[in-house]
């Protein structure tokens, strides 16, 4: 065992003495997509004006949904926390400016899916006033620090967008911390400009997170096509109280991958299933970095981002400082968007990015670039031809898989041999796609099955937790059932003495007489307040119909013909109506307990609906009798039905319970009956 | 040693039972849907062929050759294969519940192999003497394990290929076999 | 009215298509074959005609029958690939219709009973050939002697007339075509060199035949350098990867030396194996069909040394003098349980990390 | 005569050998019970709806292993089919029509109409109906199984099946997703 730790340390010291030398590994595989950053690499980052309104999704990050703490009408300051975290995986939400919250609702979202999330509509006041600004410094307590990332709800801002605390909150011993500025992807310069324009910033994140961390070596990452960001990381880092290594890695897609640079730079593999924590690596991009510096030294939560907005169809491309909230069609009119007739808005890179389903969906933390192509700049992959296993797929695999294989059982859908083929440690990157000759979409495939094996694993887990439920279910029932059969047991044995101590006589006409008593009441009970209740209806009914000119007078009368499925429609409709006309009225009704329904006076909703329900029982109970009697359909139905005539809605709420109840019973009899003539 | 050697070359590769002799077909198109129950019955199949061989010969050269019983031949192979098998099913069931399942009813059916009483009865007529069977049985198997196996393989690929519906499942089987047999062809002359 | 298309990522894609794949091969046999007609006249020319002809033919047939858009499954150039691979192996002057069975078969059974393109399990091609060699072996080993060593000067109708009818326009057959300035039937190099070893004479008194000179076979040493340099043009496009051919050339160099020094008198030397018969054209052109050809560099690797091993087995100890087609139907047959075994580490599943 | 009977010696005496070989390697090899019923409730989705005819999960595998129709289970669809017939070598049959893909349901009861008469408790297998007598009942969504089993006892027809809803959590590619959809905006 410690043989094994000091080896351990001494490969360890081995790796940092390499990268102290200026050692950097290679990934497998990687492409070289057309760049097509120099559009916007040398654009100043600048600002856009605030929109008028911002549309702050709860679901900007991984994890669950933020929790609102504002509500409609509120207003609220720039930096005010709007919605709180919920979790250890979820991040606050924060409002970007000043204005008062129009809405809550459930609004487009920049996602994949397009679907709609909650969302909290802050309309500004354009006065852009800031919260009181606590600020900590670079000595303040961890945890306190910790706290004020988690509040001010940064999250990775790279792509993902993890919540960045839950990185930074690791126990793990760090070796290095890895800041990422690689920016791999074609298209985007946002964190270029970032590194170029406020490196201060970014340098001071990086020593807030060594505070936190405590690594042994800090390398900042950046791909060797952005020169000038590399001159201004060398010249902020210079000034830095600690050590920070700045390092050029060569292009190459996905080199910004996670685990990508981390095999780059330390040569390590993050092992299957684990983060990179695990191995004594944490890795942070640039713009986190930044995001953390303001959120702590200046206590200025995140309220903007810096998004990169080009594409053929813009004609001002820029680095855009945007308000979080502000829509994504906004963003494109300030940068003079041109639609056509047919176009892609791709939010992230052409590579891993998706293609926005809603214009009007909002920038989130996120989202660092907005590319409006054209369809030719961007084409639709010509279809799918069957693959010919040239193997370029693989050559290409950062993951080093054999991705053409995998789609061979994707399309076969199975799961073992996709299991066995490592499919989860696919990171998507779309390297395999971009070069296959016969332009099979590999990626889409394995979304899919990946979709397809979560769905199953979470199927057999929620089979083995419905199983062990079932089980417990049944070992109650069956510990229930003894213990009542002890108790009846107990029970018997203690009558028996109890009658060997009285006279037998007794005891046996105390027993008749008991059963006697409880079937008369069972009786009356059934009975004699149903006849009441219905004698009731009928008068209450032929009251108001003379009033009534709105009654749904077609559906009683509808329900004389013994059709269930028209009985249950008129109810329903009596239903709908009883419903709304309660809602305007807010009758109260109540019902004494000998269920006269005749006897309702207005004090109190609750007991009117106990009478309710007690009717509903009652009724269903009724049927019971009634087609224990006479075994078929009877004018009872109609009478019952013609109760729905009733103004008073709570009644006619009653009624129509019962006519369903009815109906249903009736429906039921008459399929036995249906089918006993057929038999 | 060296005739060893090219005996069990001739076996499995020049005249490979399977391929070339177009004996234990049933097997061979019945057990080869995927490759495991095709590794297992291959083993299977390499363990009952040389002790089916063995024995026969001992039983042969022992038993009924000695007071001229030569008619009684088949019969008593087929016996003494019957136990083989059987004593390997028990075997198999008792260590692998999985290979049991999937091998199903073609365990069984290695009784009814051509190629098993095929090995036993070429042996005679081929006077090999002990170890000559020993090693004519083990080259039989395993020139049928590895046509087998490969076969397998290549169904399991054949499985996901987009086959025109009149060809699907065993014509596509039969036809790769016969490719197969075409491409041994290559292997004639190379062990006279 | 604007529209979104939403398609899933990546959104841009390379510029490698199969077609482009296909092409390139076509174009990479160019100097081989014009080392061919160089040395063995224009034979060549009409039989890859009649295959090409007959590849696409049989190919339309079937994509009708199938109701498959013919057009875009025509365009991945494949089909002609297989014709242009199968007219090169085909000898100058065989007879019309053994192209036109070798390819429908090809075609037909090997690729698109399987499916069509990606989906086949043998190198069509060379189950093509194949099926010929053992059904028409004498019109399959009736290779014409180099130009250099022939009697008589063919014209351009000689060649059509030999192929279609079996006689040149001046009367003379094929048979009387292939005998020598001393009235010997002359076969290629290794066949000569396999039939001689079973006659008793050693491989250097073989080679004083005048079908060889220093180098090899006459012409076959050209013709091999120019597949040789097709096949690096591929290489240099990245068409194909170079461990394939390297790894089929590699063994069947070791091999061979072994074999060479330990007996040098029954065998020929490695030079004369690769540099003879189809060992460039099968190494470069046919063992690297990514179609059935192992997936994995490792499996790769594997399936060129099995190759390798086959040929100079089958050369040397088999009843066939060359042996590159039933060598690479033999590893298409071990490709499945090649890529079985040879899956590479997946990142993070190396298992020497912490 | 001596000819013949030497025959039959020797194949009896054989026929006995092997037969002893046989017998002794059957209680040297003795496999107990097979485990196959317990597989089998395995790749069941575990409902208990009972639309099999049994009650339950566990009793429909253990018909299955003595060979009863594996086509019965309907929430489990054709997947489940296919992996029982993976599971016992058999072929899968024909007839099957479970080509539809199941929806997910889960059981809601609309809290107005009910009259907490704990009858739908009772008819839920895994216990995943929260109330008791006279109070408002609800279904605790993440149990639910989806089995129908409560919508039939409730007096009033207050419980209703409905998808569950598809949020940016548990949304899902699609294959049909591929092919390229244009939206307007």
């Amino acid at each position: 065992m410690l043989s094994l730790l000091s080896s351990w340390s001494l490969e360890l010291k081995t790796i940092i003495n390499l990268v102290d030398q200026g050692h950097q590994w290679k990934f497998h595989g990687g492409i070289h997509p057309p760049s097509r950053k120099e559009r916007t690499k040398t654009l100043a980052i600048s600002t856009i004006e605030m929109p008028q309104q911002l549309f702050l999704s709860l679901s900007q990050h991984i994890g669950q949904p933020a929790v609102p703490v504002v509500a409609i009408g509120d207003t609220v300051q720039k930096g005010q926390l709007l919605a709180k975290q919920d979790g250890f995986i979820s991040a606050a939400v924060i409002a970007p400016t000043s204005g008062t919250i129009s809405d809550i609702c459930q609004y487009s979202n920049c996602h994949i899916s397009g679907i709609e999330t909650q969302t909290i509509v802050l309309t500004p006041d354009h006065l852009n006033t800031w919260r009181t600004k606590l600020p900590l410094t670079l000595t303040s307590d961890h945890q306190q620090i910790l706290e004020r990332i988690k509040l001010s709800g940064i999250t990775g801002l790279g792509g993902a967008g993890f919540p960045a605390a839950v990185k930074l909150a690791t126990k793990a011993a760090i070796e290095f911390l890895i800041i990422n500025g690689a920016e791999c992807e074609p298209y985007i310069t946002s964190d270029d400009l970032l590194m170029q324009e406020r490196g201060a910033g970014i340098v001071a994140g990086i020593e807030i997170m060594a505070q936190l961390l405590k690594p042994q070596r800090i390398i900042i990452a950046i791909e060797d096509n952005k020169p000038q960001a590399i001159t201004a990381m060398k010249e902020a880092a210079k000034q830095s109280i600690i050590d920070i290594i700045v390092r050029a890695i060569p292009t190459l897609y996905p080199a910004g991958g996670e685990k990508q640079l981390i095999e780059v730079l330390t040569s390590k593999q993050v092992p299957s299933g684990k983060i990179p924590a695990d191995i004594g690596v944490v890795v942070q991009n640039v713009a986190t970095s930044h995001a953390i510096a303001n959120a702590v030294l200046l206590d200025e939560p995140i309220v903007s981002r810096i998004v990169t907005v080009t594409g053929e169809l813009v004609d001002k491309p820029g680095n855009y400082e945007v308000p979080i909230g502000t829509s994504i069609e906004q963003l494109l009119i300030h940068a003079q968007f041109k639609p056509q007739t047919q176009q892609k808005i791709i939010i992230g890179g052409p590579m891993m990015g998706f293609a926005l389903q809603q214009i009007n969906a909002p920038v989130i933390k996120s989202t660092n670039c907005v590319i409006a192509a054209s369809i030719n700049e961007l084409p639709d992959a010509p279809p799918e031809q069957n693959c010919i296993r040239c193997g370029d797929c693989e050559q290409v695999c950062p993951a080093n898989l054999l991705p053409q294989q995998l789609q061979w059982f994707a399309k076969d859908q199975d799961h073992k041999k996709l299991n066995d083929h490592n499919l989860f440690d696919c990171i998507e990157c779309g390297a395999c796609a971009f070069v296959c000759p016969s332009t099979i979409p590999l990626v889409q495939y394995y979304r899919v099955a990946k979709a397809e094996i979560r769905q199953t694993t979470e199927d057999k887990r929620q089979a083995d937790r419905a199983k062990d439920r079932f089980e417990q279910r049944n070992i109650r029932l069956e510990r229930d059932k003894q213990e009542r059969l002890e108790r009846s047991k107990k029970a018997a044995e203690v009558r028996q003495a109890a009658m060997s101590k009285n006279s037998d006589g007794d005891a046996v006409a105390a027993a008749l007489a008991r059963i006697k008593a409880k079937k008369a009441a069972a009786e009356e009970s059934s009975d004699a307040p149903n006849k009441d209740r219905v004698a009731a209806a009928i008068a209450r009914a032929k009251a108001k119909k003379s009033a009534q000119t709105t009654s749904p007078e077609p559906a009683a009368q509808e329900s004389d013909d013994i059709d269930p499925q028209k009985a249950r429609v008129a109810a329903a409709i009596a239903r709908a109506k009883a419903k709304k006309a309660a809602q305007q009225q807010k009758i109260d009704s109540s019902n004494d307990q000998s269920t006269n329904a005749d006897t309702i006076e207005t004090i109190d909703p609750k007991k009117a609906r106990i009478a309710a329900v007690i009717a509903k029982a009652k009724a269903k109970k009724t049927l019971e009798l009634e087609q224990a009697n006479n075994n078929g359909n009877d004018d009872k139905s109609v009478t019952v039905a013609d109760t729905i005539e009733t103004i008073d809605p709570k009644k006619a709420r009653i009624a129509a319970v019962i006519a369903k109840a009815k109906a249903k019973k009736a429906l039921e009899q008459q399929q036995s009956n249906n089918n006993n003539d057929q038999r | 040693m060296v005739e060893y050697v090219l005996l069990l070359i001739g076996t499995v590769l020049v005249n490979n039972f399977v391929l070339v002799k177009f004996l234990g077909l049933c097997p061979f198109m019945g057990v080869s849907n995927k490759l495991e129950s095709a590794i297992g019955m291959s083993m299977a199949t390499t363990f009952v062929m040389t002790v089916a061989s063995l024995c026969s010969y001992l039983v042969n050269q022992y038993l009924l050759a000695p007071v001229g019983l030569e008619y009684l031949r088949t019969l008593s192979f087929i016996l003494v294969i019957a136990v083989v098998v059987q004593f390997t099913e028990m075997v198999v069931r008792k260590t692998s519940p999985t290979l049991y399942r999937m091998l199903g009813i073609f365990l069984p059916l290695i009784t009814t192999n051509c190629a098993v009483l095929g090995v036993a009865l070429l042996n005679v007529n081929e006077h090999h003497n002990f170890i000559d069977s020993i090693v004519y049985g083990f080259g039989a198997a395993l020139g049928f394990s590895l046509v087998l196996i490969m076969f397998s393989a290549m169904r399991e690929r054949i499985a996901a290929a987009d086959v025109p519906a009149p060809f699907k499942g065993a014509s596509i089987a039969m036809i790769t076999a016969g490719l197969m047999s075409l491409a041994f062809m290559g292997f004639t002359g190379l062990v006279k | 009215m604007m529209y979104l298309s939403v398609t899933p990522s990546p959104h841009n894609l390379g510029t490698n298509k199969t077609s482009r794949v296909m092409a390139s091969v076509m174009l990479a046999t160019v100097p081989g074959v014009a080392t061919l007609i160089y040395f063995f006249g224009y034979g060549v020319l009409f039989q890859i005609a009649i295959c090409c002809l007959t590849a696409i033919l049989s190919e339309m047939a079937i994509l009708k029958l199938r109701q498959k858009d013919i057009a875009i499954n025509l365009k991945d150039n494949s089909a002609l690939l297989t014709g242009i691979l199968l007219g090169i192996s085909i000898p100058p002057l065989a007879p019309w219709w053994i192209g036109v069975i070798g390819t429908c078969f090809a075609i037909i059974v090997a690729k698109q009973l399987y499916g069509g393109l990606g989906f086949n399990l043998f190198n069509p091609a060379m189950v093509g050939y194949v099926l010929l060699l053992i059904s028409f072996p004498v019109a399959m080993t009736n290779w014409l002697m180099p130009l250099e060593l022939s009697h008589v000067v063919l014209s351009f109708s000689d060649y059509i007339s030999a192929i279609f009818t079996g006689v040149t326009t001046t009367g003379l057959s094929i048979h009387e075509l292939r005998l020598g300035i001393d009235g010997i039937t002359m076969a290629t190099p290794l066949d000569t060199l396999k039939t001689d070893l079973t006659l008793g004479l050693t491989s250097g008194e073989s080679m004083q035949k005048p079908v060889f000179d220093s180098l090899g076979g006459i012409g076959w040493f050209w013709v091999n350098i120019a597949f040789a340099i097709g096949g690096l043009a591929l290489l240099k496009l990245k068409v194909i990867r170079w461990h394939i051919p390297v790894a089929v050339l590699g063994s069947l160099l070791f091999f061979s030396l072994i074999g060479y020094l330990l007996n040098p008198d029954s065998q020929g030397s490695s030079i004369f194996h690769l540099f003879n018969g189809a060992t460039m054209f099968g190494a470069f052109f046919i063992a690297t069909d990514p179609v059935t050809a192992a997936t994995s560099n490792k499996g790769r690797l594997l399936f060129g040394c099995f190759i390798g091993l086959l040929i100079y087995v089958i050369r040397t100890f088999g009843g066939f003098p060359d042996a590159m087609a039933f060598a690479i139907l033999l590893a298409n047959m071990t490709v499945p349980v090649i890529d079985y075994y040879s899956k590479p580490t997946t990142y993070g599943r190396g298992g020497n990390n912490e | 005569m001596s000819f013949l009977l030497i025959a039959v010696i020797i194949l009896t005496g054989l026929g006995l050998v092997f037969g002893l070989l046989l017998g002794y390697a059957s209680i040297k090899f003795k496999v107990k019970e097979d485990p196959v019923a317990e597989k089998i409730d395995l790749l069941l989705p575990q409902t208990q709806c009972g639309q099999c005819g049994y009650p339950g999960c566990r009793p429909y595998a253990e018909a299955v292993a003595n060979g009863d129709d594996i086509t019965k289970c309907a929430p489990g669809g054709k997947a489940t089919i296919e992996q029982i017939a993976d599971l016992l070598s058999v072929p899968i049959p024909d007839n099957s029509n479970n080509d539809d893909i199941v929806i997910k349901k889960v059981a809601f009861i609309i809290e107005d109409d009910c009259i907490g008469c704990t009858k739908c408790i009772q008819a839920c297998p895994v216990d995943a109906i929260l109330g008791t007598t006279k109070q408002m009942h609800t279904v605790i969504i993440d149990e639910c199984t989806g089995c129908d089993l409560c919508v039939e006892p409730c007096p009033v027809d207050c419980i209703e099946m409905i998808p569950v809803a598809q949020t940016t959590k548990n949304w899902n590619w699609q294959l049909n997703a591929i092919p390229f959809k244009q939206l307007e905006s």
